[in-house]
């Protein structure tokens, strides 16, 4: 039994692992078409694991509401929201008319304006971060700003910009970029090969 | 056997990658010695875990808001580790997760890091917090409520980055970030204490746990990117006399 | 009517969330929890929808191997119990192989080999030789059993060249981060209070 | 004193960001926009390659948070094509690109006239991301039984002339992420690749299209702007191009002003290190 109960986890990482690769390398149909099949099966795990997901922050907030803490009406507030969506969602489909609204109104807004802070965060990144430290920090700074001066109004004015940057941007910066992704490359295949034969197992955790 | 065409080369690569591996794992296992270049980002997760636990805050740790890919096997390795530093120093430790799939690995992951620390017992399973597409405002909200003294954001980071990095940064908390997403990169690096630069994550594996598999992996993977580099090498030297024989051959 | 009322939400919500910029407070809490709610509801609707679509509908059909992936997703549940845990590690497994496979296919191919191809450039011109050389030497920096001090030119060189890529990079993004925020007071401006651009 | 300018209140420039990106907005200011290498040859790759009854496949991955930077871009590059009398079907991968379809169909019914399942189709949303594409590779006609309005595709003509993904001469795709798309298109033979992307996922795209296994390639809001010019088809971007200037140079201005702080504040410190 104990065998089983770590074993088969590797055994089926194995297996469903040498499908897909092999599908790679191998000229025959049904083949592919089965590995292709495989990896559609991730869509619906990653939902069955949503509930897993949700049930613990549904957990989170309904100990907080039931012990009565101070934070408790942002908690109720939280999960009226998410019982909102969920049947309005599961009453009509997501493409609903009231779930449109929904969706429009309220998820839309949020999305786009979390999003949005990072215009406010970047200010603040670039003043404390390009500071003169040393060599490097003047290399970095100076590509920066180029960057900056290349679109709109200052290209107009300093006309020798877009020309400048763009030597930036295909020269060392595409090299330098190549050069992270070549330099990862292997080490994925190294990962993902041993976590395939079952030599990393962190995530499928300590035995028992 | 039917094989595709155009893969040969492909299909080197990854046999070599195989046969290398065996090797150099089995030279470890058999004692041999090695030596890889120190991370400084390592010792800067104890430093951070360590002044968290002195000012008595809590420790933060996110993989980003990323697809499911070998990022994340790289981050469960250093989460193993921070996780490992909290259970030992009795720090709480919070994670924020953007994908439902990976929260079932995370709680593995910290488990067993809290149980080879002998404290299981102090595992809070509600400290694993799944948001999905609110990760960005539920984590700076959460760093900043909670006062969180070390940010440890580690995976396929995408904007989050710059929004951890920043939230965090408010508290003065001490950041250590990886990622090997080249658009993020930059803000690591001009924001953080300390970053894994993309295959540097991946290495880190072999500095925490130097078993003969992880510094065998390390040793492949270098022997097969040297060969690659001389390959370029040659490659374009080779093009710059009009002979595109070894780009063709690697498409083959 | 609706659209009234939804500007006037999504209003507050975008407020409600930049109020952060000032300091953590009561309105954006509230925002940042209808916005987890919002989202993890919304999460769960189409995940269902996915569950129905993909596997279960087709599993009703007769097409039998779609019951698989359903009883490796329920198999996940057994975490809510301490003593079958190891039960919901089979689907997970599964997950984590195929995703590895998938990204052992991709590494070599298009971060490997297509990479290396495009780098073996005629070295004819001052930057096709500039970019060749710093593509090396940035690469060999990522060797970490090199440890020569005679490497440490070639690896300075790789370094200036990431730091000039970094700096690069932080830059061109500055002017997404502006675009984003742009969008938003689009909104707030032009939806929300109506105004016209010219005062 | 000017050590101060070390250590400022961010949110003294978070105020000052505000004003310079929202004041044109309100009152623009007409600022001139050049037009770069890299949106022509994109525009040219598009412009050539196209011939009328093509197959285009139109990827829109990206969510509503993107919309400032890629709907412009969507909306250029997909009159562009439609203007080419190419055959379009419209895909998503990303859950809130949906209604950034269900918009450009509306416009490319409306405003050229196509005929929806006969020269223009919208697949629905699939989710899955790489292993998505992976099986749009492997199985194309496997991977969708209804469109996105949820009828059936075998009543479409346009559906039936397909038979794999190797039937499309370009595929056009306007997304927030990086790779994950290429890594799985790339293995389909003879396929010209096309990308629109934010400009924070620039860097990671550079190489692949500079190492030519993309054919056209553009940036964030301005690439949106320039290819509205080149299309003659003036749009949003281009309207708020101005508020980038103003905010790149009130971002360069607190750099300096960073620096100025920086070196006051060190050689203080120098100083008082000797005075000890």
């Amino acid at each position: 039994m104990i065998f089983v109960k770590t074993q088969l986890p590797i055994i089926v990482t194995f297996v469903s692992a040498f499908i897909v690769v092999a599908s790679y390398y191998l000229d025959i149909q049904a083949w592919k078409t089965f590995a292709a099949e495989l990896l559609r099966w991730n869509v619906v795990l990653a939902a069955f694991a949503l509930a897993l997901g949700i049930g613990g922050i549904v957990r989170l907030h309904w100990g907080r509401i039931a012990r009565r803490e101070r934070t408790a009406p942002y908690s109720i507030i939280c999960l009226l929201s998410l019982a909102l969506f969920l049947v309005v969602g599961l009453a009509q489909t997501t493409r609903g008319k009231a779930y449109q609204w929904l969706w429009d109104y309220i998820l839309l807004p949020v999305q786009a304006t979390s999003y949005a802070t990072t215009f406010f965060f970047i200010t603040s990144a670039a003043y404390r971060a390009f500071r003169i430290r040393n060599s490097y920090t003047v290399v970095l700074m100076v590509s920066a700003i180029l960057m900056m001066l290349r679109v709109g109004f200052f290209a107009s004015v300093l006309p020798f910009t877009p020309a400048v940057s763009a030597w930036v941007w295909d020269i060392p910066t595409t090299a330098g970029m190549r050069a992270v992704t070549i330099g990862a490359a292997l080490s994925l295949v190294g990962n993902s090969f041993r976590i395939i034969v079952g030599l990393e197992r962190g995530h499928l955790g300590g035995g028992e | 056997m039917a094989f595709n065409k155009n893969v040969y080369f492909h299909l080197f690569v990854l046999v070599a990658f195989i046969a290398t591996f065996y090797y150099t794992a089995n030279r470890f296992r058999r004692g041999g010695k090695f030596s890889i270049r120190p991370l400084d980002a390592i010792p800067k997760m104890e430093e951070a875990v360590g002044r968290a636990t002195e000012m008595g805050r809590p420790v933060h740790f996110s993989y980003g808001m990323g697809a499911f890919d070998a990022q994340y096997f790289a981050a469960f390795t250093l989460l193993e580790y921070a996780a490992g530093l909290c259970a030992k120093y009795d720090t709480r430790l919070i994670i924020s997760i953007y994908l439902p799939e990976v929260v079932p690995m995370t709680e593995e992951v910290v488990r067993k890091a809290y149980t080879d620390a002998g404290k299981i017992e102090s595992y809070r399973p509600d400290d694993i917090r799944f948001w999905g597409g609110s990760h960005n405002p539920a984590m700076i909200g959460l760093i900043s409520r909670e006062q969180v003294a070390a940010n440890f954001m580690i995976g396929s980071l995408f904007h989050e980055s710059i929004l951890g990095i920043e939230a965090a940064a408010r508290n003065n908390a001490i950041q250590v970030m990886g990622t090997a997403n080249t658009h993020q990169l930059p803000f690591i690096a001009a924001g953080c204490d300390a970053i894994f630069i993309g295959a540097e994550m991946f290495a880190a594996a072999a500095h925490l746990q130097p078993n003969p598999v992880r510094v065998g992996s390390v040793f492949a993977e270098d022997w097969l990117t040297r060969l690659m580099v001389l390959l370029m090498a040659i490659g374009a030297v080779l093009a710059t006399f009009g002979n595109t024989s070894l780009s063709a051959l690697l498409k083959r | 009517m609706g659209t009234a009322i939804g500007t006037w939400i999504g209003a507050f919500l975008t407020i409600g969330l930049f109020s952060w910029m000032y300091k953590e407070n009561a309105w954006f809490r509230v925002v940042e929890n209808i916005f987890v709610g919002a989202s993890l509801g919304h999460l769960a609707v189409t995940g269902y929808q996915s569950i129905v679509d993909i596997a279960w509908k087709p599993a009703l059909q007769g097409k039998a191997i779609m019951w698989l992936p359903l009883i490796g997703g329920f198999m996940l549940f057994s975490r809510w119990s301490r003593k079958y845990t190891w039960i919901s590690r089979v689907p997970m497994g599964f997950l984590v192989g195929t995703t590895a496979a998938v990204v052992m296919n991709g590494a070599i191919k298009a971060q490997l080999i297509e990479q290396a191809a495009a780098t073996m450039m005629k070295l004819n011109t001052i930057n096709n030789i500039i970019f060749v050389a710093v593509t090396l030497s940035a690469t060999i920096y990522f060797l970490f059993t090199l440890q020569s001090k005679k490497a440490e030119p070639v690896i300075n060189l790789g370094k200036y060249g990431m730091m000039i890529a970094f700096g690069a990079t932080f830059g061109q993004t500055v002017m997404s981060r502006i675009s984003l925020f742009t969008g938003r007071m689009q909104f707030l401006l032009f939806e929300w209070l109506k105004l016209t651009p010219g005062g | 004193m000017l050590e101060k300018l070390n250590n400022l209140d961010v949110r003294i420039l978070y105020v000052l960001m505000v004003i310079a990106a929202t004041f044109p907005l309100l009152w623009p200011m007409g600022l001139p926009l050049p037009i770069s290498e890299q949106v022509k040859a994109s525009y040219n790759a598009i412009e050539t390659n196209i011939k009328p009854n093509d197959l285009v496949f139109f990827g829109i991955d990206f969510e509503p948070t993107q919309e400032a930077e890629l709907w412009p871009q969507v909306l250029a590059v997909g009159r562009h094509v439609a203007s080419k009398g190419a055959r379009m079907v419209l895909v998503n991968m990303i859950a809130g690109g949906f209604r950034y379809e269900e918009r450009i169909e509306d416009v490319l019914i409306k405003q050229f006239n196509m005929k929806y399942g006969v020269n223009l189709l919208s697949l629905p949303f699939s989710a899955g991301r790489e292993a998505a594409f992976q099986s749009i590779v492997a199985d194309f006609k496997g991977l969708y039984k209804v469109d996105y309005h949820g009828k059936t595709l075998t009543d479409f003509p346009l559906w039936n002339e397909i038979k794999s993904a190797k039937d499309f001469k370009m595929y056009v795709q306007i997304a927030d992420a990086p790779d994950w798309w290429l890594r799985p298109m790339s293995q389909v033979k003879g396929l010209l690749l096309w990308n629109g992307t934010v400009a924070s996922g620039a860097s990671t795209m550079a190489p692949l299209y500079q190492s030519g296994q993309m054919c056209g390639f553009i940036i964030g809001m301005s690439g949106g702007a320039e290819y509205e010019f080149l299309t003659k088809r003036p749009g949003p971007a281009a309207a708020a191009m101005d508020g980038q200037s103003m905010g790149h140079a009130l971002i360069i201005l607190f750099v300096i002003l960073g620096n100025i702080g920086y070196q006051m504040t060190k050689r203080k410190e120098a100083e008082a290190k000797k005075a000890r």
